[in-house]
């Protein structure tokens, strides 16, 4: 066993021990301790898998997918599943930022428990366990595996919707756990419609179609499609993330927003799009339609939305829009875009719950009519708000722009009729991006305190801001260097549109 | 020997039967109608020893589902008895598959 | 047509007829009584198909046993001897399903069978019977034993509501008839149970 | 070292910028905290524009030729984005400019927001952020002037619009702030979507979006069109031209400092600059340079006409602003991108004067509205001659500079018009020529007007104590008469000059920026007509204001041609309405049909569960149902195949 | 030439093993006299069985009582795999009996023996290579089950229950007898093989109607067996009258040998374009059915009765594939029967997992109870409860119930290698379904506690929970290790 593939296991083994460990040690704040310690490891073995041989450099023909690490067992041949790991460019800026959040949810658990549900330790483990379904879901190269991990996360989200949540958190768990299960299930007829028709599930072989019959291709991408389109979620298929997002606790916003969103991107991009390239080539205006569809509609909802988690929420669809009609161009431009967009949505979203989840925690309301004058009685919060927002709205120099410029530049680039009309509508969508961000600030910070308001502290918890402050830095840095994530995958990216328009 | 002829007795036996089991309210009439479902099923298999001319599997059969019959006829009845030790009915109407709502 | 179809018509008519009364008639004890005939002319039609052995089997356990003991049961049950109005429900739901399965079947035996003849085997076939059971059917017939034991058994268990009782357990021994019956505080309370004990004449 | 000095340039006020942030916004105990971080957000502020413009002019004094130097920045599939500068004599003379007026405006804050005679107690300005965004919005306007690519550009252009966004919500006294704050960003983030498009389109075109691969590609001519087209709508937003202008005049609910900021230096110059930076492509499209050239004269005739009837005096200033940016487009729309620079210049001296010197004087009256001034020069005389000076200016009066930029604006219009010298059709340079020579006039009128009911006649308010400013608000005043004054004269240096030009000017020649021709009376004569009808209006009764004269357009001008209602109405109420009806169809229609389903689900199993509420016959009837039917099936299956 | 068949012995051992089983226990129960002692047997016998049944199954198939090449005893892979499972499952149904037992209104010794001669039943079914002895297995094993049903001492609801099972059972049997007669009829032979031989050798005995309409009675009454809808309304009203234990019974044993009696005559003997498009039939209306019913369900054991009937039709839907050409090759056959059989495998585990819960939840000798019953019961037991939510989640076919989840998994593969992937699609939907009353009845036992006194669970109960949760779980993270005994 190499130190990649050392690595490679202790990425997932830490979190599930971790979780064993975290529900079982003895004492409440202990096992909170412990499960943000085995975050903290995961974290640390996730960073090093970056170093080794990065293999874009040879001659002749390569496969689309050249892991820097990877682990290949036998598990259950007769379901052609494999214990199948791999990282790369692609994967490896999500598996830090899947790392990253959920330390930095636990470490705030250590500081607050949200009320009305059972212990933190629980809430703990149950992070951890969508941490290694996440994260697993990220580095799976077998499509069977990935499958497996892709529904490892859905009850234990459901636990912590339902357990942790708002006043209406059971139906809003549920809905979440059969909608995105009538997602998954689809993701499991369709990797099946695959590995029936090329006798292997393996993502490395498969990636470029390997020869799959037109059909089938169209009909897996279909399914495959389908299924990553109610997890990222694309419009019409979002309606289950307004209710799960509102009602959840911070953390499980923080989690669901930041990372478990992704899971549908990246497999958009490195399973259905990869797997079958005439599908993806044959839907693609279908997907791009959809998704500026889903940024206008996002847009506006959002602009007539009086509350402020599911404002949030709406914007996530608003956002990950762009990075599906990154996705949908099928160009390099776009598979960038929609990467990039993917982490940036991830860190500022994530930002935007943690903060949202504070403004709520202090004046225990989230109705925008009742919610003014914050940067009156507690400015910092205020002022972080405004940030997280400015980046939201995709302000040039923060990480937010270049998912979404460069996915208008991609559709841009793709020329013709439909594309160039998809690239303004998605650019007036930034618009309102803008508008329903500045109403938000404008309810929230502006004016004068409300009720609701006029008794909120203006000091900040230390806790709070040791887990605010690494997304806020990484909002800045993405935005300044957004070869953080870009000069990682544009080898994988390139070999992807390699064969995907070949 | 035309084989149609109890064929044909057999099925309407079997028709008889099925009409009795849904018919019937008591719960010993339904054990009647069932035993002249099974007979059909009998004579049916008496009648194909003649008709398929081979060693008399058929009648071994036949006389097999006697034998059960009146096994399932024993236990039935005490089962039958049961209910009426329990309710004094031995009313198949009477016996429910779900009660509504709140009732239990 | 042989004397051995007229034979099988008339038995056929006559078990049909007694079948139908069988289902249709109000009286239940009657009931019975036209399943005895109806059996008994299966039996004639089993001696006609040279099934001498089914045919004494059919007399000895259908009718000797088994409507015997239905019998037993409309008189334990407290069934009235007249004619009652109460023991049919509706009846199109079940003419449908009944006439629409019986003629069903018989339209699909005269399809297969049409109108043709086979020659009768030779009577006796007692011993040939035999040899069948035990040179191909010596496995479910020992099956049927174990089937057998286990009805017996149970149906004796259903019927002696105190064995298994704490206190007849102790003693070692079956209970008795005679014993007195246990008390029924389990029973279902929503109902109240019937004073009647009838386990011991059903034994 | 030039390489250090053009990184130092938008590097040390993004610094303090930064820096500034993370002070205590606001004191927890009054006195103590404030005071320190008060303090410190001074000084950062100060010195991070006074870097800047020292940077600015060693830049300016080193530099003789264009400089450009860039490193990759990011490559998305095949698209190259750079990190970079590029250096020449119109970036940097506009960088000065920018770092002269920041540094004015700095220090001028310093007294302008500080607790006031009319304050209440309770008041507190929050000065560390107001710094810190002064600072961050001069670094963005000094990276939209020094950029070498246009993605970096792009990341100026918004971040000058979120700081100005947060500038004019500052003032917390104001109901009306966050409003116009949200309504300034949002307007201009329409244009943005333009400029976005149109970034997009050259980038794609060109490959990359360094400025220099785009200037030097061969776009085709639809291309061009479009991207120039796109641009221009950006352009539009940022430097507030008419049909996006609307957001300039509400913008003034931010603390006048902000006012001169973005008036003078920042925001509306950018979009002028952008133009000038990119106008060897405009200058190849012709349609572009047509709808800027009605755009202009659109502008120009619209913001002058507004300013006649206002009573604020800022709004006469914003108004006067968007008069003025017509002109500078008209500059652009004619082939005269050297002229409009050079007015770009005099205008950031003039208007910044005019903006701080009106500040001084809200400071001392304590209300924004001329109909309750009058009567200051007496008590005010610093100010007055200082408005003097910017007003005159403004009109174009000899020898101060706005006289000799207008002037040479004028003269490309007139060119353009007479001689079809212009890269556009003769008709845009007709038409930006007649509109400047009435602009002229409406100019003098309310030029006059706003120095006569401000400090002549009698006061209107007898018990304000009107004095002139402290020092720390005089001084950037005094110092910012100086150029406003003479920057005119620099003109006939052919240092200053030369540096004018635009790098990638088609003509090669040096620019003439003065034209001292016969033809100079006219505007002249438009001008003494316009100061003559306001000052005789104003003789005729010094009480009223002279704006009666315009009877019953009074109104109409003075809500500018209600063009904010029609923006109301076509833009705002519809896409509000939309919002409404898509958020009911989304959570009736899209999740209705979820919820829906859901139910149903629920539903059916109820309705079957029903079903199974019967006695046992009714399984009894199922089984042999059941078996009736596929057998049926079955058998006419069978008889089928 | 003796005049009785000769016999392999060796292979009959399971058999013998199980008879044995049921002769010990009933004279245990005579000369001692004492519960334990009973139950110990009856135990023994079933541990001797499924070892029994795992020796002689590890060899090569055994056949025995052949007439020619026909075998009315063919003892297989499968058919050791599904002794051993029954006997496994009988021992488990034991254990998690002792509460009833205890309770006083159960006979114990005639509780045992009617369990092993079901157990003997079980085991001669899925060895069952003619007809007859499929059929006398199948009333052997359900024979007892009537009574067992019932045994449940004056309880008004257990009477009601063995009579609804009991006439329904008949009529479904009968059936079946029918079918087989009329099979008889047409074709001449009994066996299972000679009986695929010769309708697949003799194209107009399936142009006959009378020759389908027999095949669809055949499999529409052993369908009632595995509670196939519209052969379903019984097993909710059974299951809920039933003693706790026996509903375990019912819905694992019981319905395990539906399902080998119905692989065995549709893999052997009967043609698949006529059992095809019936099993699809039936796959899809008991998925739906039983999972829309579920939704509404408040009582516990009917709400497991109802998921019972709806894993029924995931169990059978892989056989759905043979409605179509590409579902019919060699291949997707062997992977459709491999994949019933691993599904019901799976099933089975959980299921005893489920009900053995159930019972450590519940007090002694009563019944599944409401949902509501069970509020809070994860919090006061925790290890109960969890492994009661493992098992519901393994039901329902997701992580961490991996069994679950590669059971559905290795249905939806064997349906999508046999074409059939509108029918992929039906149980994908239909496990979406599932979920929406398994997370109901898991969140119930997460929810804040109220109402009686907890009780304790008994020891054996619990220890019977574990073995079945630890053997889920070890079959969760090892599933070829199911597969490679269902695939023989």
């Amino acid at each position: 066993m190499t130190w990649g593939q050392f690595l490679l296991v202790a990425v997932l083994a830490l979190p599930a021990l971790g979780a064993v460990a975290a529900a079982l040690v003895p004492g409440e704040r202990a096992g909170r301790l412990v499960g943000t310690v085995a975050a903290g490891l995961t974290l640390l073995a996730a960073l090093p898998l970056v170093g080794g041989e990065h293999g874009w450099f040879g001659y002749g023909p390569r496969p689309a997918v050249q892991p820097w690490h990877q682990l290949d067992l036998p598990w259950a041949p007769d379901l052609n599943l494999r214990f199948h790991l791999g990282v790369d460019g692609i994967s490896w800026p999500l598996v830090v930022l899947t790392a990253l959040l959920t330390l930095l949810c636990c470490g705030y658990t250590l500081w607050r428990v949200p009320t009305g549900g059972g212990s933190g330790r629980a809430l703990v483990a149950l992070l951890l366990v969508v941490e290694v379904g996440i994260l697993g879901t990220f580095l799976a190269l077998d499509l069977v595996l990935f499958f497996l991990f892709f529904e490892v996360v859905l009850l234990p989200m459901y636990a912590v919707i339902a357990g942790w949540g708002g006043d209406d958190r059971r139906r809003a768990a549920r809905k979440f756990a059969l909608y995105t299960l009538f997602g998954s299930v689809l993701l499991l007829v369709g990797v099946y419609v695959v590995v029936a028709a090329a006798g292997t599930a393996d993502l490395v072989s498969l990636t470029g179609g390997a020869g799959l019959s037109r059909g089938t291709q169209l009909a897996a991408f279909t399914l495959l499609a389908l299924a990553f389109a109610v997890k990222s979620p694309l419009w019409p298929l979002h309606s289950w993330l307004p209710d799960a997002h509102t009602q959840a606790p911070t953390v499980g916003s923080v989690i669901l927003a930041g990372v478990l969103l992704k899971m549908g991107t990246y497999g958009l991009i490195r399973v259905a799009v990869g797997v079958a390239p005439e599908g993806a080539r044959w839907a693609a205006p279908v997907l791009g339609v959809l998704a500026v569809a889903a940024i206008l509609v996002g847009g506006l909802v959002c602009l007539a939305q009086d509350e402020l988690k599911r404002l949030i929420a709406y914007s996530s669809v608003g956002h990950m829009g762009f990075v599906l009609l990154g996705v949908a161009t099928l160009t390099a431009t776009g598979l960038q875009a929609a990467l990039i967009g993917n982490i940036a949505h991830g860190v500022i979203t994530g930002l935007l719950f943690f903060l949202a989840g504070a403004v709520k925690d202090r004046t225990h309301t989230g109705a925008l009519a009742e919610l003014s004058g914050l940067r009156e009685t507690a400015p910092r919060l205020a002022g972080l708000l405004g940030f997280a927002a400015v980046a939201s709205l995709g302000l040039p120099g923060l990480a937010g722009f270049w998912g979404e410029a460069f996915a208008v530049v991609a559709a841009v680039r793709r020329g013709g009729g439909l594309w160039t009309t998809l690239a303004v509508l998605a650019a007036l969508g930034g618009a309102l991006a803008a508008a329903y961000l500045l109403r938000l600030l404008r309810r929230v910070t502006h004016g004068r305190p409300g009720p609701a308001v006029a008794g909120v502290a203006p000091g900040l918890a230390g806790a709070e801001l040791t887990a605010w402050a690494p997304l806020v830095l990484l909002a800045l840095a993405v935005g300044l260097v957004p070869a953080l994530v870009l000069s990682y995958a544009s080898g994988p990216v390139g070999a992807l549109v390699e064969v995907v328009t070949r | 020997m035309r084989p149609v002829i109890p064929y044909v007795t057999a099925a309407l036996l079997f028709g008889l039967g099925g009409y009795g089991v849904l018919r019937r309210r008591n719960a010993v009439l339904v054990l009647m109608a069932v035993e002249l479902m099974l007979n059909a099923v009998n004579l049916i298999l008496v009648t194909a020893d003649t008709t398929v001319q081979l060693p008399h599997s058929g009648q071994v059969f036949a006389l097999f589902v006697i034998v059960l019959a009146a096994a399932e006829i024993g236990v039935g009845l005490a089962i039958v008895l049961q209910l009426y030790r329990l309710r004094a009915s031995v009313t198949v109407d009477d016996v429910p598959l779900d009660r509504p709502e709140g009732e239990r | 047509m042989t004397g051995a179809d007229v034979l099988l018509l008339a038995l056929g008519a006559v078990a049909v007829g007694a079948g139908a009364l069988v289902v249709g008639t109000r009286h239940l004890v009657r009931a019975g009584l036209w399943l005895v005939v109806c059996l008994g002319a299966l039996a004639g039609d089993y001696l006609v198909l040279t099934a001498e052995l089914v045919a004494w089997v059919q007399v000895l356990i259908y009718v000797g046993a088994v409507v015997v003991l239905l019998l037993f049961a409309v008189m334990l049950t407290r069934a009235p001897i007249g004619p009652s109005d109460d023991l049919d429900r509706p009846g199109w739901p079940a003419a449908l399903v009944g006439g629409g399965s019986g003629l069903g079947l018989a339209v699909l035996l005269v399809d297969a069978f049409h109108w043709s003849r086979v020659d009768l085997p030779v009577a006796g076939t007692a011993d040939r019977l035999g040899e069948q059971v035990f040179r191909s059917w010596v496995l479910p017939f020992e099956v049927l034993s174990v089937l057998l034991l286990a009805a017996l058994v149970g149906a004796i268990v259903l019927s002696r509501p105190e064995i298994g009782r704490p206190g007849a357990r102790s003693a070692g021994t079956p209970a008795g008839p005679g014993r007195p019956v246990g008390p029924r505080s389990d029973a279902d309370p929503v109902r109240p149970a019937p004073a009647v004990a009838v386990g011991e004449e059903g034994a | 070292m030039t390489g250090l000095l053009a990184v130092a340039l938008p590097g040390v006020p993004l610094l303090a910028g930064l820096l500034g942030l993370l002070l205590p916004a606001s004191p927890r105990v009054a006195g103590t905290g404030e005071d320190r971080a008060r303090r410190a957000a001074i000084a950062l502020g100060v010195t991070g524009a006074a870097v800047a413009l020292v940077a600015a002019v060693a830049l300016l004094l080193r530099v003789d030729h264009p400089v450009e130097a860039a490193t990759t920045w990011a490559d998305l599939g095949g698209l190259r984005v750079t990190l970079g500068y590029r250096l020449d004599g119109p970036a940097l003379l506009v960088a000065t400019a920018v770092a002269a007026v920041a540094l004015a405006v700095q220090v001028y804050s310093i007294g302008y927001l500080r607790r006031g005679p009319h304050d209440e107690v309770e008041v507190d300005h929050r000065y560390p952020p107001y710094a810190a965004q002064i600072s961050l919005f001069t670094a963005a306007m000094l990276t939209v002037v020094v950029s070498g690519d246009l993605i970096l550009l792009l990341v100026g252009w918004e971040v000058m619009g979120i700081c100005s966004y947060l500038l004019i919500a500052h003032d917390r006294r104001l109901p009306e702030a966050p409003a116009a704050a949200m309504k300034a960003f949002l307007v201009t983030r329409v244009g943005d979507v333009g400029f976005l498009l149109g970034i997009a389109l050259l980038g794609v075109s060109a490959g990359s979006f360094r400025i220099a691969d785009v200037l030097a590609h061969h776009h085709s001519a639809g291309t061009l069109t479009a991207a120039c087209l796109l641009l221009l709508a950006g352009v539009a937003g940022k430097s507030a031209q008419f049909p996006l202008h609307t957001w300039l005049p509400d913008a003034m609910a931010g603390p006048t400092p902000i006012s001169a900021l973005i008036h003078a230096a920042t925001m509306v110059a950018a979009g002028v600059y952008a133009v000038a930076r990119l106008y060897p492509l405009l200058a190849q499209a012709p349609a572009a340079l047509a709808v800027l050239g009605v755009m202009a004269a659109v502008t120009l005739l619209l913001g002058a006409f507004a300013a006649t009837a206002q009573d604020d005096i800022k709004r006469v200033l914003a108004w006067s602003t968007v008069s003025q940016i017509g002109y500078l487009t008209g500059a652009l729309a004619v082939g005269a991108p050297a002229a409009a620079l050079f007015h770009l210049l005099s205008h950031a001296a003039f208007k910044a004067l005019l903006f701080l010197a009106a500040g001084a004087v809200i400071h001392a009256v304590g209300t924004t509205l001329m109909s309750r001034m009058g009567g200051l020069r007496a008590s005010m005389p610093v100010t007055f001659w200082c408005m003097v000076v910017g007003l005159g200016a403004l009109a174009g009066v000899p020898p101060l500079s706005g006289f000799w930029s207008k002037d040479g604006v004028l003269a490309a219009a007139e060119a353009a018009a007479l001689d079809g010298a212009g890269p556009g059709p003769a008709w845009v340079g007709w038409l930006v020529w007649l509109a400047g020579l009435l602009g002229v006039a409406v100019t003098a009128w309310y030029a006059t007007r706003l120095l006569l009911r401000t400090f002549l006649g009698t006061t209107r308010i007898p018990l304000a104590e009107p004095h002139d400013p402290p020092a720390v608000l005089r001084w950037p005043v005094l110092l910012l008469a100086v150029p406003a004054a003479l920057l005119g004269l620099a003109a006939f240096a052919p240092w200053f000059a030369d540096r004018l030009r635009v790098p990638a000017d088609a003509s090669g020649e040096a620019v003439e920026l003065v034209h001292l021709a016969p033809n100079l009376l006219l505007p002249l004569v438009l001008l003494a007509i316009g100061a003559g009808v306001a000052w005789a209006g104003w003789r005729g009764d010094p009480a009223a204001d002279p704006a009666r004269f315009l009877g019953p357009l009074r109104p109409v001008f003075a809500r500018a041609f209600r063009l904010d209602d029609v923006q109301q109405a076509l833009v705002v109420r519809p896409t509000a309405a939309l919002a409404g009806v898509v958020r009911a169809g989304d959570e009736l229609g899209v999740d209705g049909l979820v919820e829906g389903s859901g139910r149903a689900a629920v539903g059916l199993g109820g309705g079957m569960a029903a079903l199974h509420r019967a006695a046992l016959p009714r399984a009894a009837a199922a089984v042999l149902a059941g078996a009736l039917l596929i057998g049926v099936a079955v058998a006419l299956i069978g008889v089928a195949a | 030439m003796s005049l009785v068949q000769s016999v392999d012995h060796v292979a009959l051992l399971p058999a013998y093993l199980a008879g044995g089983t049921a002769v010990l226990v009933l004279l245990a129960d005579l000369l001692v006299a004492r519960a334990a002692v009973t139950v110990a047997v009856a135990a023994a016998g079933s541990a001797a069985t499924a070892l029994g049944a795992a020796l002689v199954g590890a060899g090569d198939e055994r056949r025995s009582f052949c007439v020619g090449a026909d075998c009315s005893w063919v003892f297989g892979g499968r058919a050791a795999l599904v002794a051993a499972l029954l006997a496994l499952l009988t021992l488990g149904v034991l254990a998690i009996s002792g509460p009833l037992l205890r309770a006083g209104r159960t006979p114990p010794g005639e509780y045992c023996f009617l369990l092993a001669c079901a157990l003997t039943g079980g085991v001669v079914l899925g060895a069952a290579g003619d007809l007859i002895t499929l059929i006398v297995a199948l009333e052997t094993l359900t024979l007892p089950l009537y009574v067992l049903v019932g045994l449940r001492r004056g309880s008004l609801a257990g009477a009601e229950a063995a009579v609804t099972f009991f006439v329904v059972s008949v009529v479904a049997t009968t059936l079946t007898l029918l079918g087989a007669a009329l099979l008889y009829a047409v074709t001449g032979v009994l066996h299972l093989d000679r009986l695929g031989a010769t309708l697949a050798g003799r194209a107009d005995l399936l142009d006959l109607p009378l020759t389908t309409v027999a095949v669809a009675l055949v499999v529409a009454g052993l369908a009632f067996k595995v509670a196939a809808v519209p052969f379903h309304a019984w097993a909710p009203a059974t299951y809920d009258g039933a003693p706790l234990p026996v509903a375990a019974y019912l819905s694992t044993a019981s319905k395990l040998g539906g399902v080998v009696a119905l692989l065995a005559v549709v893999q052997r003997a009967l043609p698949a374009t006529v059992t095809g498009p019936v099993l699809a039939l039936l796959a899809v209306l008991t998925m739906t059915v039983g999972n829309l019913v579920a939704l509404r369900q408040r009582r516990t054991v009917r709400l497991l009765a109802w998921s019972s009937v709806a894993q029924a039709g995931y169990i059978i839907a892989p056989l759905g594939a043979l409605a179509l050409a590409g579902g019919r090759t060699a291949d997707a056959r062997a992977g459709a029967y491999a994949a019933a059989v691993a599904y019901a495998v799976f099933f089975v585990l959980l299921e005893l997992a489920a009900f053995a819960a159930v019972v450590a939840l519940r007090p002694a000798d009563g019944d599944g109870g409401t949902l509501d019953d069970l509020r809070g019961a994860a919090r006061r037991h925790p290890f109960v409860g969890a492994a009661f939510a493992l098992a519901l989640i393994g039901l329902a076919g997701l992580p961490p119930g991996l069994a679950g989840l590669f059971a559905k998994v290795t249905v939806v593969r064997a349906l999508l290698a046999g074409h059939a992937g509108w029918l992929a699609l039906v149980v994908a939907v239909n496990a979406v379904l599932g979920l929406a009353y398994y997370l109901r009845l898991a969140a119930t036992l997460y929810a804040a506690p109220d109402g009686p006194v907890p009780v304790r669970p008994a020891r054996l109960v619990v220890l019977a929970l574990g073995v079945a949760t630890v053997l889920a779980v070890v079959v969760g993270f090892a599933p070829q290790l199911v597969l490679d005994v269902a695939i023989r």
